[in-house]
């Protein structure tokens, strides 16, 4: 790594969800019941590092903690376990107004057009209340911050007064653009933000990713199950699984040749328009319950590389060629 | 339903390459204005809203139009007691739906007893539904223990039927218009407070809540300005159909003799003061305070009904 | 009336919500909701650690307010009594003693089932409240039997064929159904049949015969006669509250994929309409009802005053305006009892129900 | 490939909707055909059509839609105009689906041997013994372990992708000449996505059925498809062989669709996009319903295109395409028979 | 007015003409619709109105009650004082229980030692039998000594249903209600009680007056007033009790059903708060504190004067009411023949307004219960509409007896009554005027046990002295005197303002006479086939 800052750094983030058991439950365990309490570790000591104006790539399958991961980067949930360092500084330590620029500069692109936008709310407001409750903007520019917005992701601020529901799916998410650009964020959580839009619209709306990136130099954790996207957009991938992270690695190593057999597996099988009727054997088995995720590698089950040791032992992730890691014990026994 | 597609199109502002197809720019279509529309789409729920709009009007403005006070002792006298309708007093006056056992003209009675009735339906009804939202949004929004608590709270006083708490109630409190209120109150509340949470819940997962907290916007904000106003579609429904209840309920616990007074004789306690005269052949007494009654719910619960139409999510695009 | 297009053609998919929780929500308001949890023995441990605690409450809520209220020995004591007998007399009821000695009394003898003695009758209070329970009993069971053998059928057509002139005079009849104040109906039936047509008999009981040590009288011609107005006025509401469930729940069901694909499979009208619309519909016809049984047995007290049914609710307005505490508060202990055993038992008939109760769901 | 008749044969498919705000023609003049084994993707977003095309092949379509015009035979039969009764015979027999959703194609209340079973039974006269026999076959042969006790399982026992396997093989239980299936694995994870696709493909080479598979992602179709139909605003576009669409696209249209894919592009740049929306269908521009957002498009486009057809196999209805270069507007490409006003 | 009425109603008069013809009960059967329901067979459980009408119908008292409750022979044939303090009853021979036991003296010895020992009554007999001692003499001799002369010793033995020794004394409530040891001496047998909903009899081959007209009697209790109706009009049941007023001129027009009235020895009265210088619901115009001026004979007699007791007999009582003028109707023991009703004088109210220095009257709130009394709480709005009328600005407030007797008694701080004026009813249960005399006019006095329900608080030591005076006067003449005198001396003083006697309506199927009872007792063997 460079010895140049990151912008953010996680350190060994974990998130739990925990169902408490009630008076109930503890009573029918004192009797004999086997009543447990139900955690899923949706996100599983992951540290990460992400530069000024790179695009990390996220991706996984469902329940692998991607979207969770992104929403405790983006400040929605808190962190059970770990740290989220925001230039330098822990996030969890900060207050006041030092906090809310830190929330303030990391903001989120969701994946429902429908749901992500209030629908009691005008398009003015939805935009224009961040910046007026904040102060960022004086109230009386804010109409006019609003139409700059909304140009810039390519709506006619004529349109500021409609609410939510005038709109189509591809215009919405560019609501929820100009929503987040409208307190001037420095890094942008996408969480599978084109993965409801019809195609033609989801080339639009990369297309305006790309573009503010070069217009305002943002930094983007851009999370996907859309391998294609990723390699596309990414400069780095990190892959997770069950809540962990299995590899990271430069775009183009990866797609490359990826290191982890799970990557592997994941590469292979994306159908892709350039890679038609090959003949493959997919992996097999099913994605398990992150309720009852599998002993040691999580992967294990569906691996056909799985030895004893992986059943018992979790991989560390572990560098395997300068900005690569991977983590698996594969990689131990190749030396 | 509003027809599908009709989305404005996006301008290409200077450089975004958007070309597009470009729909004049329609009307501005609130939530309100699109309710509206919807709602009027039944010519009954239209019929039902407008009676309700002139029994309102009637309760509101009882004392100007009733021909009579019915509770001005030096005006009510039991020289007039059960005329029928149509009938003239000592004084002159015509009594057009009759007079009941008191004397009282029941024109005016039914008058003020929909006063009584409606203001006793409403005012428990707003009561309680701020009571209820405030204990649903604060379950939903603290989430955890508190929100296990509450909500055991609510489900306990819904598995006891309203009516039997408010007769326990009222037998405790005894009669008057406040006591109703506060025992339909809560009786009702928890209604209210499990829609609101229910609906808070939903909305509290939806992605414009995260998005709020994610642009850091205080919980108050968060709780007031986003979550409750979607959360008012149910509580309006809920609202009018226990509108609708509290009424008849009220005028089920009047009938049993633990609802109202006599001297302030809501719908419920004059049907049930002619519930008396129902073989006597003076059937004015009861029928037309009956009639007032069930105009009233009726409309109220055809109100209700199309709300509950328009206003589902399911059914609405 | 909303159109309803195949998804593709409204240009968005549509959100998955289960039947069973659309048609509730749909009708929140008329149905108490049901906490749904895997393991039946945590289950009904928490319903009975839930329910010990609000009968506690309950007993100690109504037993303080009703001493508020009223003092019973002027209720019960003859003109000709001096003050000193009527100081005797309430002594002998041990109304002399702190309302908190009271209280204690009352809770230590709770304890041993012993729920007091009824001031106006000299009889224990829970013996005369499990007395009258069968009438009340037997007559919100026929209530519910009609509300189901009436409103299922109807409520299924309407949903079938919204549009239709008797669906809509159907839906017109259930407002009406639910608008009319009980006692009102109540009323206009001894009117008509008993009074006007002398079809049915106007109040009582008639005729009971024992069963197991229980008198019935569904099983007399005479009872029979006796129950159907009572029972009927009983009904009217949930009849009405029936077809709308059903209704909403069918119109609902209609419209889920697994309906499109049942049809896609070939399956004919009757099977769908059968199978797969009614157990769907069921589930929540069911539950609901089976919380509505409560609320049957609570507003019997309105029925059972204008028909003189010699049941519970009688006895309960009647130890209202009596000011009998004992037999008060043994009816509302007796009452939540019964309904923690109606909302288990609706528990238990849910799960077997709707499979994805059962067995932890683990779907989603 | 088409030298015997084919087992589909769709002409000029017309299906519309009629709703308080108009009329919209969501499948308007739609026809191809498919033959014995032959798997067909067909391609388009949301609103094109393709949907309510599937839902057409069945009679599935619910008021206030009707299929107003056109022609389904299937086998040579005729189906517009059957009865209901007569639809009810055909369907899961001789043409099954498939859903989108896994979660929602099975009733959730019911166990999964009743909804096989019943699949079975309501077209011929089986013993409950050899319907369940002829059951537990159809699971296994779609990959489910250990189908006898699936069968008594009920649908939330299973996971999504094995909800979609269930779901395959109840359209297979009566073994249909064509089954449609509907973005069967849109909602499922990519690894469980490529477990059945893998599976269909197999049984489509084992079973000889023929098989239309709608979807919106072009790269399912490259994998699955031995030819493509491209949908737009309620007609397709472009069809013919699933190699020779998606690397020489004919129509603006599908070059678009194609060029938006991000790998088909170069990294980090900007991707090819077709700009504009698609309209609504109730409010169709006159002539050719892509005009509005084709660069390509000039007052010849004010007329609705023919669906001309080439040699190859290959159909579009543009004026103009993207010929291959070398090749001038119209020497390729003659009338076919297929072609309709 | 006019008499209007829908079809319907008339189809209903038809229709239930044609119901009870179509459907007569077997001629020896009858069934009866009642008011309240007895909530014992014991019949010393509870001294209250329905308990009594039941057990007087199984179990015969030493003296009975005819129907304006005069004393007749019953277990006793005769009864007389033999000195100042001891009484001699000479009983019946010949009498069997309805198991067939005899009667003897051994069954009044062992019914007065129960009756006011059973357990959870509440309100047991032994008002009428403490302080007196019982001595069998003979097998059909009683002695009963008192330390005091006792004169009203015959009327508090008639209110006691006497009970076998055999299976009564040592049975408990329980025992009655199931009809263990439900056996009494009188007219019918006890066959079935269902609480809430019937009570059946069955006749005595072997009563001693008689065997009773009806084999098979059922009582059942209909609470509801037009439900009870509608039970005779439907013929359920062959006669009701407690006929609402409003019905009776629907019941009279209606072929098929007769009516019996009578007057009952209940009066309806204001009791008026005499003993408080400033009474919580008596307010100057306007609503500042005023001295309170019901403790003005003056005003009391502008209230009684304003009140119309005709108006109400006609208009809120349907005619049912015979207005009062003193304490119990003409023809009960102790009345006074020189009081009259008060007239109807509105403008003598207001001059005695003006007289007493109040001409503007003044703001009061008047209290009544609205499920005690027949048409109660019509009476007090009846009565508020005429104190308006002469100036005395009147509110209503009702309320449930529930809540009403306890407030009226004991609401106000210190145990004293709550309320400035109310409605109140006593009805005489010995059917003397020392009863109420006794109770609501004596100076309240909890020592002497007088004037326990003195809620005006009225107090007069002369009246004091003359009641007390009549209560140890055995000679009946005399005694009648001297209750006469302090009736008229508390009416003179209006320690009461009387409204009117009850008069009570039975309704029944034609065929069927009911002879009333002034007690209001609905009583099997008062009704008579045609």
């Amino acid at each position: 790594m460079s010895g140049e800052q990151p912008l953010l750094r996680l350190e060994g983030v974990s998130k739990r969800f925990t169902k408490h058991l009630d008076a109930a439950e503890k009573l029918v365990n004192l009797v004999g019941g086997r009543r447990r309490e139900e955690v899923v570790h949706a996100v599983d000591d992951v540290s990460l590092d992400v530069r000024e104006g790179e695009v990390v790539g996220l991706v996984g399958e469902s329940g692998c903690g991607k979207s969770t991961l992104g929403r405790v980067v983006a400040g929605v949930h808190q962190p059970s376990d770990g740290k989220v360092i925001w230039r330098g500084k822990d996030v969890s330590g900060l207050t006041g107004a030092a906090r809310r620029d830190a929330l303030l500069k990391i903001q989120m692109i969701f994946q429902d057009p429908m749901s992500s936008l209030n629908p009691r709310m005008r398009v003015a407001d939805i935009i224009g209340e961040a910046p007026r409750v904040h102060g960022l903007v004086p109230a009386a520019d804010i109409p006019a911050y609003v139409d700059e917005m909304l140009q810039r992701v390519g709506l006619d601020p004529a349109y500021k007064t409609r609410y939510p529901h005038q709109f189509s799916g591809g215009q919405r998410q560019r609501i929820g653009i100009a929503r987040a650009l409208a307190v001037k964020p420095d890094f942008l959580v996408c969480d599978e933000s084109i993965a409801a839009l019809d195609v033609s619209i989801q080339a639009q709306v990369l297309n305006l990713f790309m573009d503010l990136r070069t217009d305002l130099g943002l930094t983007y954790l851009f999370i996907s199950h859309d391998l294609g996207v990723v390699e596309h957009l990414s400069d780095r991938v990190v892959i997770m699984y069950l809540g962990r992270v299995v590899e990271s690695a430069p775009t183009e190593a990866l797609f490359g040749g990826p290191n982890h057999p799970y990557a592997r597996a994941l590469l292979d099988e994306v159908p892709r328009i350039d890679r038609r009727k090959r003949a493959f054997q997919p992996v097999k088995g099913e994605i398990p319950s992150p309720l009852s995720p599998p002993s040691g590698c999580h992967f294990h089950p569906r691996c056909p590389h799985a030895t004893a040791r992986c059943r018992e032992e979790v991989p560390r992730l572990r560098e395997i060629a300068p900005g690569w890691t991977s983590a698996c014990h594969l990689n131990d026994e190749r030396g | 339903m509003t027809t599908p597609n009709t989305q404005p199109g996006a301008t290409p502002p200077g450089g975004s390459a958007l070309a597009a197809a470009m729909p004049a720019v329609p009307p501005v279509e609130s939530p309100l204005r699109r309710f509206l529309s919807d709602f009027s789409a039944s010519w009954l729920a239209l019929l039902a809203t407008l009676m309700l709009a002139v029994i309102i009007l009637i309760a509101l403005f009882a004392p100007w139009i009733s021909p009579q006070d019915p509770y001005d002792l030096a005006v009510v006298s039991i020289f007039d007691a059960r005329l029928p309708p149509g009938s003239t007093s000592m004084d002159g006056t015509t009594f057009w739906l009759g007079t009941d056992g008191a004397g009282r003209d029941l024109l005016s009675a039914i008058f003020y007893g929909l006063r009584i009735s409606l203001s006793v339906g409403v005012m428990s009804g707003i009561i309680a539904i701020i009571v209820g939202m405030s204990v649903g949004l604060a379950a939903a929004y603290a989430g955890g223990r508190t929100e296990t608590l509450i909500m055991r709270v609510v489900d306990l006083q819904l598995s006891l039927p309203a009516v039997l708490i408010a007769l326990i109630l009222l037998a405790i409190l005894g009669k008057g218009v406040d006591k109703i209120i506060i025992a339909l109150v809560i009786a009702q509340w928890a209604y209210y407070a499990r829609t609101v949470r229910a609906s808070a819940l939903v909305e509290r997962r939806r992605e414009y809540v995260e998005a709020a907290a994610c642009l850091g916007l205080g919980h108050a904000r968060i709780v007031f300005r986003h979550i409750l106003p979607n959360c008012v579609a149910p509580l309006i429904v809920v609202g009018t159909v226990q509108t609708a209840h509290a009424i008849a309920l009220e005028a089920t616990l009047s009938f049993l003799g633990v609802g109202l007074p006599l001297t302030e004789p809501s719908l419920g306690l004059l049907i049930s003061n002619g519930f008396e005269y129902m073989l006597s052949g003076k059937y004015w007494i009861a029928v037309f305070p009956g009639v007032a009654l069930l105009l009233t719910i009726v409309s109220i619960n055809i109100v209700g009904d199309q709300l509950r139409d328009v206003l589902n999510p399911r059914l609405q695009k | 009336m909303p159109v309803f297009a195949p998804p593709d053609f409204l240009g968005e998919a549509p959100v998955p919500v289960r039947p069973f929780s659309a048609v509730f929500t749909s009708f929140a308001p008329l149905c108490a909701p049901v906490e749904r949890s895997r393991p039946m023995s945590v289950f009904i441990l928490r319903r009975l650690m839930q329910s010990a605690l609000v009968m506690v409450a309950m007993a100690a809520i109504v037993f303080f307010g009703m001493h508020l209220v009223g003092d019973p020995v002027d209720m019960f004591v003859s003109p000709d009594m001096d003050q000193a007998d009527i100081e005797q007399v309430v002594r002998a009821l041990g109304l002399d003693r702190p309302i908190l000695e009271q209280f204690w009394a009352f809770v230590t003898s709770a304890l041993q089932g012993d729920l007091g003695q009824s001031f106006v009758f000299g009889q224990p209070a829970l013996g005369l409240i499990l007395e009258r329970m069968p009438a009340t009993l037997e007559l919100a069971f026929i209530a519910l039997l009609m509300a189901i053998v009436f409103g299922i059928p109807l409520g299924l057509y309407a949903g079938l064929k919204p549009d239709s002139p008797v669906s809509r005079t159907i839906m017109a009849g259930s407002i009406l159904g639910f608008s009319l104040p009980t006692f009102w109906v109540g009323i206009m039936l001894i009117m008509v049949f008993a009074v006007m047509l002398g079809w049915l008999p106007s109040t009582g009981r008639g005729e009971t015969v024992e069963v197991l040590g229980v008198p019935v009288s569904f099983l007399t011609l005479d009872g029979l006669r006796h129950l159907i107005l009572p029972a009927f006025n009983l009904a009217l509401l949930k009849i009405s509250l029936v077809i709308r469930l059903t209704r909403a729940g069918t119109r609902e069901v209609m419209l889920q994929d697994y309906i499109k694909f049942a049809r896609a499979k070939g399956l004919g009208r009757g099977r769908i309409v059968g199978v797969h619309v009614m157990k769907n519909i069921l589930i929540p016809v069911v539950t609901v009802l089976g919380l509505e049984f409560g609320s049957l047995i609570a507003f019997s007290v309105v029925t059972e005053t204008i028909f003189a049914w010699p049941g519970m609710g009688k006895l309960l307005i009647e130890s209202i305006q009596q000011l009998d505490r004992p037999v008060i508060v043994a009816y509302l202990m007796m009452i939540v009892f019964l309904f923690v055993v109606i909302n288990l038992v609706v528990d238990v008939l849910y799960s077997i129900l709707d499979p994805r109760v059962r067995l932890g769901d683990r779907g989603a | 490939m088409s030298q015997t008749s084919p087992v589909l044969q769709v002409e000029d498919l017309q299906t519309h909707f009629f709703t308080r705000a108009g009329v919209a023609r969501a499948v308007d003049g739609v026809s191809f055909s498919l033959g014995r084994g032959e798997v067909m993707g067909l391609v388009g977003e949301s609103g094109s059509g393709k949907t309510v095309t599937g839902f057409s092949l069945l009679g599935l379509v619910d008021p206030p839609g009707r299929i107003v015009g056109g022609s389904i035979r299937l086998g040579g039969e005729e189906l517009i105009g059957r009865s209901e009764r007569d639809w009810q015979a055909l369907r899961g027999t001789r043409i099954a689906m498939i859903f989108q959703d896994p979660m929602m194609t099975l009733n959730p209340v019911l166990r999964i041997d009743t909804q096989m079973i019943e699949a079975i039974r309501a077209h011929a006269p089986v013993s409950e013994a050899d319907a369940r026999e002829r059951a537990r076959a159809a699971l296994a042969r779609v990959g489910i372990p250990s189908p006898d006790e699936r069968l008594a399982a009920y649908p939330h026992q299973f996971s999504g992708g094995m909800r979609q396997r269930v779901a395959i093989a109840i359209a297979l239980l009566n073994e249909p000449d064509v089954i449609v299936a509907d973005e069967p694995t849109t909602a499922l994870d990519v690894t469980i996505q490529a477990q059945i696709l893998y599976e269909v493909r197999k049984l489509c080479a084992e079973t000889g059925m023929a098989m239309i598979w709608i979807t919106h992602d072009l790269a399912v179709v490259g994998g699955l498809a031995d030819k493509v139909a491209v949908m737009y605003a309620g007609r397709i576009v472009e069809e013919g062989p699933v190699d020779a669409v998606l690397d020489g696209p004919l129509h603006p249209y599908t070059h678009g669709l194609v060029g938006s894919v991000p790998s088909q592009n170069q990294r980090g740049q900007k991707l090819t996009q077709i700009p504009g929306m698609a309209p609504s269908l109730l409010s169709l521009p006159p002539g050719c319903s892509f005009a509005p957002r084709c660069a390509r498009a000039d007052g010849a486009c004010a007329v609705m295109p023919d669906l001309v057809g080439s040699g190859d196999g290959r159909a579009m209805r543009c004026h103009h395409p993207h010929l291959p270069p070398g090749e001038a507007a119209g020497g390729a490409i003659g009338e076919t028979g297929r072609a309709r006003a | 007015m006019t008499s209007v009425r829908t079809p319907l109603l008339r189809a209903a008069v038809a229709f239930a003409c044609a119901a009870a013809v179509s459907a007569p009960a077997l001629a020896s059967d009858l069934r009866i619709g009642v008011a309240s329901e007895a909530t014992s067979i014991d019949p010393h459980f509870h001294n209250l109105g329905p308990n009594n009408q039941i057990a007087s119908q199984i179990f015969d008292r030493l003296i009975n009650q005819g129907d304006r409750q005069q004393l007749e022979p019953g277990l006793a044939v005769s009864w007389k004082p033999i000195n100042n303090t001891t009484w001699e009853f000479k009983l019946r021979e010949g009498v069997t229980f309805h198991d067939g036991s005899p009667f003897t003296a051994d069954d009044v010895l062992c019914t007065f030692a129960r009756a006011p020992e059973v357990p959870n009554s509440p309100a047991s007999f032994s008002t009428y039998i403490k302080g007196k001692t019982f001595k069998k003499v003979d097998d059909f001799t009683v002695h009963v000594t008192t330390d005091e002369p006792y004169p009203t010793m015959a009327n508090d033995l008639s209110v006691i249903p006497v009970i076998s020794d055999e299976v009564g004394c040592g049975a408990t409530t329980a025992d009655f209600n199931d009809g263990k040891a439900a056996m009494g001496t009188g007219p019918f047998k006890f066959v079935e009680y269902v609480p809430g909903d019937r009570i059946v009899l069955a006749a005595n081959e072997n009563y001693w007056g008689g065997r009773p007209e009806w084999d098979k009697v059922t009582i059942k209790p209909i609470k509801a007033g037009p439900s009870r109706v509608a039970a005779l009009l439907a013929g359920d049941v062959d006669m009701i009790s407690g006929v609402p007023t409003t019905d009776i001129g629907t019941l009279k027009e209606t072929k098929g059903i007769v009516l019996s009235q009578g007057v009952s020895n209940r009066v309806i009265y204001l009791h008026v708060d005499q003993f408080r210088e400033n009474s919580p619901f008596v307010k100057a115009n306007g609503g500042g504190d005023i001295k309170n001026p019901l403790m003005d004979q003056k005003v009391r007699l502008a209230i009684s004067k304003a009140i119309s007791r005709e108006l109400i007999r006609d208009r809120v009582m349907e005619g049912l009411s015979i207005p009062a003028g003193q304490l119990l109707p003409d023809g009960f023991f102790g009345v006074s023949d020189k009081l009259k009703p008060e007239a109807y004088d509105p403008e003598g109210a207001k001059a005695l307004l003006a007289e007493a220095g109040v001409p503007d009257g003044f703001e009061l709130t008047i209290h009544g219960p609205n499920d005690r009394y027949i048409n109660d709480a019509k009476i007090v709005e009846g009565i508020a509409q005429m104190l308006t009328r002469v100036g005395i600005k009147t509110k209503v407030e009702t309320m449930p007896r529930s809540v009403y007797f306890k407030r009226a008694s004991t609401g106000a701080e210190g145990g004293l009554p709550e309320f400035s004026l109310i409605l109140v009813g006593w009805g005489a249960g010995s059917g003397e005027a020392s009863s109420p005399l006794r109770s609501l006019i004596a100076t309240y006095d909890k020592e002497k046990g007088m004037g326990a329900a003195n809620r005006g608080r009225h107090s007069d030591a002369k009246v004091d002295e003359l009641v007390e005076q009549a209560l140890k006067t055995v000679d009946d003449g005399k005694r009648a005197a001297l209750l006469a005198e302090a009736t008229e001396l508390a009416m003179a003083n209006l320690a009461i303002i009387p409204i009117h006697y009850q008069v009570n309506t039975w309704a029944s199927r034609e065929g069927i006479v009911y002879t009333p009872r002034s007690d209001e007792y609905t009583l099997a063997h008062y009704a008579r086939s045609q």
